[in-house]
């Protein structure tokens, strides 16, 4: 029998558990000309700001050994363009759609919530609290629980949607932000975003990106995603959408087994956008070939050592 | 809708070092060698390489669509195409295209100039091939570094091109860069240009191109992380009307006219 | 004209900027058997802590794609073992001797300092706060700048050594442990010590870790290691040991342009302990084809790119 | 003090499957050759391949010094034995060695009793090489999970050893674990008992060479992070005298002495 991969995360009915994550799929439309968007459990979209945006200097992106470092900035047409120009278009699929709000200042974020709840087709608002990019030292909102829970609760209260805190993993311990956010009204937490990174071209001399410092992505910090999920999946209630260096289903599987009800896919669908079909093939004959019929059934439970 | 079905598993045919540092791979692809537009690239999953996370984009050389067979040329500057120089006949390449949008051929006879410089020499060769369809008249300049890296002069000449080879060294043809010699081939009548190399190269051409008036298309390259569109990692300044925007040069270019590219600090 | 590759490191007098990170060569005695300790520009040992400690449970040790995953623990035979089985062999070498601490509690560090600073032959003290095993959730001393700047006063107090601060990577802001390590007096920084990580085997569904949560090092954490690096060689003003990923003189060089004085070499030791060769070979030709004297020449001194 | 140069380059004489999973890798290296005691070990770093970090430890099976040959037999199990199954004749290994400490093989004839499991089997070729040269009486018992499995049968039977196969499904000689059918080894007269083998049979065994009371030693296997001693990820719970302490594989090991191993929940 062919496991039911359908999947309730905090209210939003998705046909599996696999989501793009936010900024590596655009708005759907570069998407929607390979493939139906419906095969995505929910579409996350880039972050979309208050007004137009234009991003960061390139160059924006380097390669690390198994990584990716970006610098891209929260480049936005600002949330009236894409209700205008990109939300139609993702309403002609059968898929839940999250949109993925940044700001500058705490203000900004229920100001872009405000806008987005009088819209027809949006399943989930996702707080893009990380944001590594906007200020040079790579802090963010997210780094402190206190104005992430602030800035949280002040979304709430703008919108009847779901609300969804992406959290930064640049943090000393994850598990306070992630009980504010709980404890401030979020209905999901999705983790983790880049990794504060750095490179530097030694022939040059010259930082490979062109606003020094960037987030890493890809395969490299998978460990530290599964670690963070795992913490956080013993510190809250809420549901987790893990995220970081989901390359393969093996890798959706251990982000399950960690605690995640829900997997994003960053880095692997600009290598690959049709990747996602592996990987929700490949959960499924997981599950299968275990005598599973749900993801929920692994979902946290790893096998601990006894204890001496 | 139809969807568009990018990828693909394209065997080598062969690939060869053709001067130095620069090798010709040719692959076979019955799609890609029909779809291909002049200018458009492709983008290289290079040996599936879990440390190598982004694809390697090439411009496409020439298609020869009779026999499905497509071709690039690459230069050896990093991982990626050191890692390239082990394909074997057989082996199979994983690759995304074709990507972006191509230089425009005009249907009827032109006069064009072909400005090309280091490996941007090759997607030029596709450039002619076109052109030498539509009985246009070709002057072709071509800059390198030195006479060991100079490739590609035969091809244009078997189009019936006009060809003028500069090396930064004078070890080969005339000495100095395409920009210094560009000069004597403005003399003639020239109603279109295409202009593909290196950023310094593109600089120094401009000017002159821009006095002379004439259309021209002109290949960028950036920094990519899909090349098709989705992460903002390549943009560049273009004029759009009056303002100024950011453009995708793996969507809205890699070819881009001219009087819109802005070349300031960033390109 | 061969560059002088000597460096002095607040006060300490090395050959060459190379440095062994601790726990990746044990205490001298098996290198001493493939070479002459007096390759490195110092030799950092285990860390040592006040008493015999038996270290955690295996499976300690795991690979990731481009990075190890430990949870060693510190497994020491305490401090007096230290100085009567391993410092002896250490002082027959020419090589200035780093001797790491670590402690279980704040007080245990000082105790520590206070017996090594009788010995003869050590030549800095540094500070292990970050140890991310020593507790089951990855926090540790080194995630608080208060602790961390009370550790080093206390150790400051007890020895008249240079203290050296190790600091651990998994804070939200890195010149703040920095910032207050400086102040209360540490003569230097090493960073950054290994990222809290976790690895599940998705077939057997146990951790890869008897630890369950370990420490990542290798290639995978270069990126981190070079942006921690260059923000605290902007935020304070005493030297600072490069540590993170470093298998190649080229990821040397690269610590040493973000404004490392020194560098660590971890994970590659494991690899091949022959590498260190490699490394300082390497570090010099770069020099000397830039036409440069010493690694003090470029440290810190990246191109920033111009701001438009 | 005469420094140790662990680091070796040796090239592939032979890589060939010998049975389902396993593959047999003969590597040329004079020293290596010459100095490897039977249950010494090498590491070797797989392609040198930027994403596996560690190196991979392997037994050596079986050392032919006067062709400066030796070899080690390997099971398929992840990433690195997968990419080694790609080794062809004059690639080079990289590899450090020979480590730990082997097993110890007395001067004058004893009997013996080798009892091997899985690619557990092969180091007891090297066992049985000397045993051979010694003029000692050897009884061999090797359990295997099926037919398909079995290798190396022909090696000990050509050293004269009395050689019993144990497989788990019964498909090739006696059905059942090793444990099961080593009474009837144990009713000869037995001096000395060298056992490698997966864990579970380590523990199946052990009750039963503890109880006949024979001079045993065991090769561990754990999870190495350098192979050389410095990194204490391989420890081991062993008896030294009365204390139990942390002992490393490594270099204490991988063959210890049967009343020293604890076989707590750990290993
Ligand atoms: C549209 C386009 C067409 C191109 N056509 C050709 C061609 O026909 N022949 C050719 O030899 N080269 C071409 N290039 C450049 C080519 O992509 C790079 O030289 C190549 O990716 C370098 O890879 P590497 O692994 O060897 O170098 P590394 O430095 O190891 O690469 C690291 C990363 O940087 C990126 N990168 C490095 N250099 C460049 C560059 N100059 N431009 C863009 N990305 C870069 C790579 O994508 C890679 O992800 C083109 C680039 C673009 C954007
Ligand atoms: C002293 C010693 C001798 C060994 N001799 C042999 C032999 O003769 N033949 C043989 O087939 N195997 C032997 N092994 C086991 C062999 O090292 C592993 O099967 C191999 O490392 C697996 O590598 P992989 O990349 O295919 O698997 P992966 O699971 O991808 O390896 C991941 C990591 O785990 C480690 N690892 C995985 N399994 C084991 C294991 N069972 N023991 C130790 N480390 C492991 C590897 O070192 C590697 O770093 C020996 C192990 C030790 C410690
Ligand atoms: C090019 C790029 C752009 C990104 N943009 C955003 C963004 O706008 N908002 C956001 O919350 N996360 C953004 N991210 C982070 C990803 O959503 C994801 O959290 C991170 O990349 C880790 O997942 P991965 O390893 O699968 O890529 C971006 C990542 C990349 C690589
Ligand atoms: C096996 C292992 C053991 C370690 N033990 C210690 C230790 O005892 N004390 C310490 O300060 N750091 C310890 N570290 C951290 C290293 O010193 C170093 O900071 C880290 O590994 C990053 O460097 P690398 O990427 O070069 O390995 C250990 C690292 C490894 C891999
Ligand atoms: S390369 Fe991703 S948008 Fe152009
Ligand atoms: S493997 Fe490192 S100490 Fe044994």
């Amino acid at each position: 029998m062919k496991p039911d991969l359908t999947t309730n995360l905090c209210g939003i009915k998705m046909s599996n558990p696999v989501v793009t994550a936010s900024g590596t799929s655009g708005y759907g439309q570069e998407f929607s000309q390979f493939y139906d968007l419906g095969v995505f459990g929910a579409f996350t979209v880039k972050s979309i700001t208050i007004e137009k945006r234009e991003g960061n200097p390139t160059p924006r992106i380097a390669e690390c050994t198994g990584g990716l470092l970006n610098s891209i900035g929260i480049q936005s047409q600002g949330v009236r363009h894409f209700i205008q120009k990109d939300l139609p278009l993702l309403r002609q699929y059968n898929v839940p759609v999250i949109v993925s709000i940044a700001g500058l200042s705490v203000d900004e974020y229920p100001r872009v919530a405000t806008i987005l709840d009088q819209e027809e087709g949006i399943s989930a608002i996702e707080v893009n609290i990380s944001c590594p990019n906007l200020e040079a030292d790579g802090c963010s909102f997210g780094g402190d629980p206190e104005i992430s829970g602030q800035i949280i609760g002040a979304v709430k209260s703008t919108t009847s949607l779901p609300v969804i805190a992406k959290l930064t993993p640049n943090v000393t311990d994850i598990t306070a932000i992630a009980k504010s956010v709980e404890t401030c009204g979020a209905d999901a937490v999705a983790l983790i975003n880049t990794l504060g990174g750095m490179a530097i071209d030694i022939q040059t001399r010259k930082p490979k990106l062109a606003n020094i410092i960037g987030g890493l992505s890809g395969p490299v910090i998978k460990p530290i995603g599964i670690k963070m999920v795992w913490q956080v999946y013993n510190a809250v209630q809420i549901p987790i959408i893990g995220i970081g260096g989901i390359m393969t289903w093996e890798d959706a599987i251990e982000y399950i087994l960690a605690g995640a009800t829900a997997v994003g896919v960053g880095t692997a669908l600009l290598q690959d956008p049709w990747v996602v079909f592996d990987i929700i093939e490949g959960i499924s004959e997981y599950l299968e070939k275990n005598g599973l019929n749900r993801s929920d059934d692994i979902r946290g439970k790893i096998k601990l050592p006894e204890t001496p | 809708m139809n969807k568009v079905d990018l990828r693909h598993s394209a065997p080598v045919v062969s690939n060869t070092r053709i001067c130095t540092d620069h090798y010709r791979l040719v692959l076979q692809e019955d799609r890609l060698a029909s779809a291909t537009l002049p200018g458009q690239f492709v983008n290289i999953r290079v040996h599936n390489r879990e440390d190598l996370i982004l694809r390697r984009p090439f411009s496409v050389a020439l298609v020869k669509p009779e026999q499905s067979l497509f071709e690039i040329v690459y230069r050896v500057v990093g991982k990626g195409t050191s890692a390239m120089t082990d394909l074997q006949p057989d082996d199979v390449v994983n690759l995304l295209g074709p990507l972006g949008k191509g230089f425009r051929i005009p249907k009827k006879a032109t006069n064009c100039l072909l400005l090309g410089g280091g490996c941007g020499v090759a997607p030029l060769w596709g450039v002619a091939d076109k052109l030498y369809r539509t009985n246009s008249k070709m002057i072709v300049v071509l800059g390198f570094q030195s006479s060991a890296m100079v490739f590609g002069e035969d091809k244009f000449q078997a189009y019936g091109a006009d060809t003028l080879i500069t090396t930064d060294d004078g070890s080969y043809g005339l000495k100095g860069f395409v920009s210094e010699h560009l000069g004597k081939a403005m003399d003639r009548q020239i109603d279109r240009a295409y202009v593909c190399g290196p950023t310094p190269m593109i600089k120094a051409v401009t000017p002159i191109l821009k006095q002379a008036n004439v259309a021209c298309e002109i290949s960028l390259e950036a920094y990519m992380g899909c090349g098709f569109g989705v992460c903002l990692s390549c943009v560049v300044s273009v004029r759009n009307g009056e303002a100024i925007e950011k453009q995708r040069v793996c969507v809205e270019g890699p070819v881009f006219r001219l009087e819109d590219i802005v070349l300031d600090h960033e390109t």
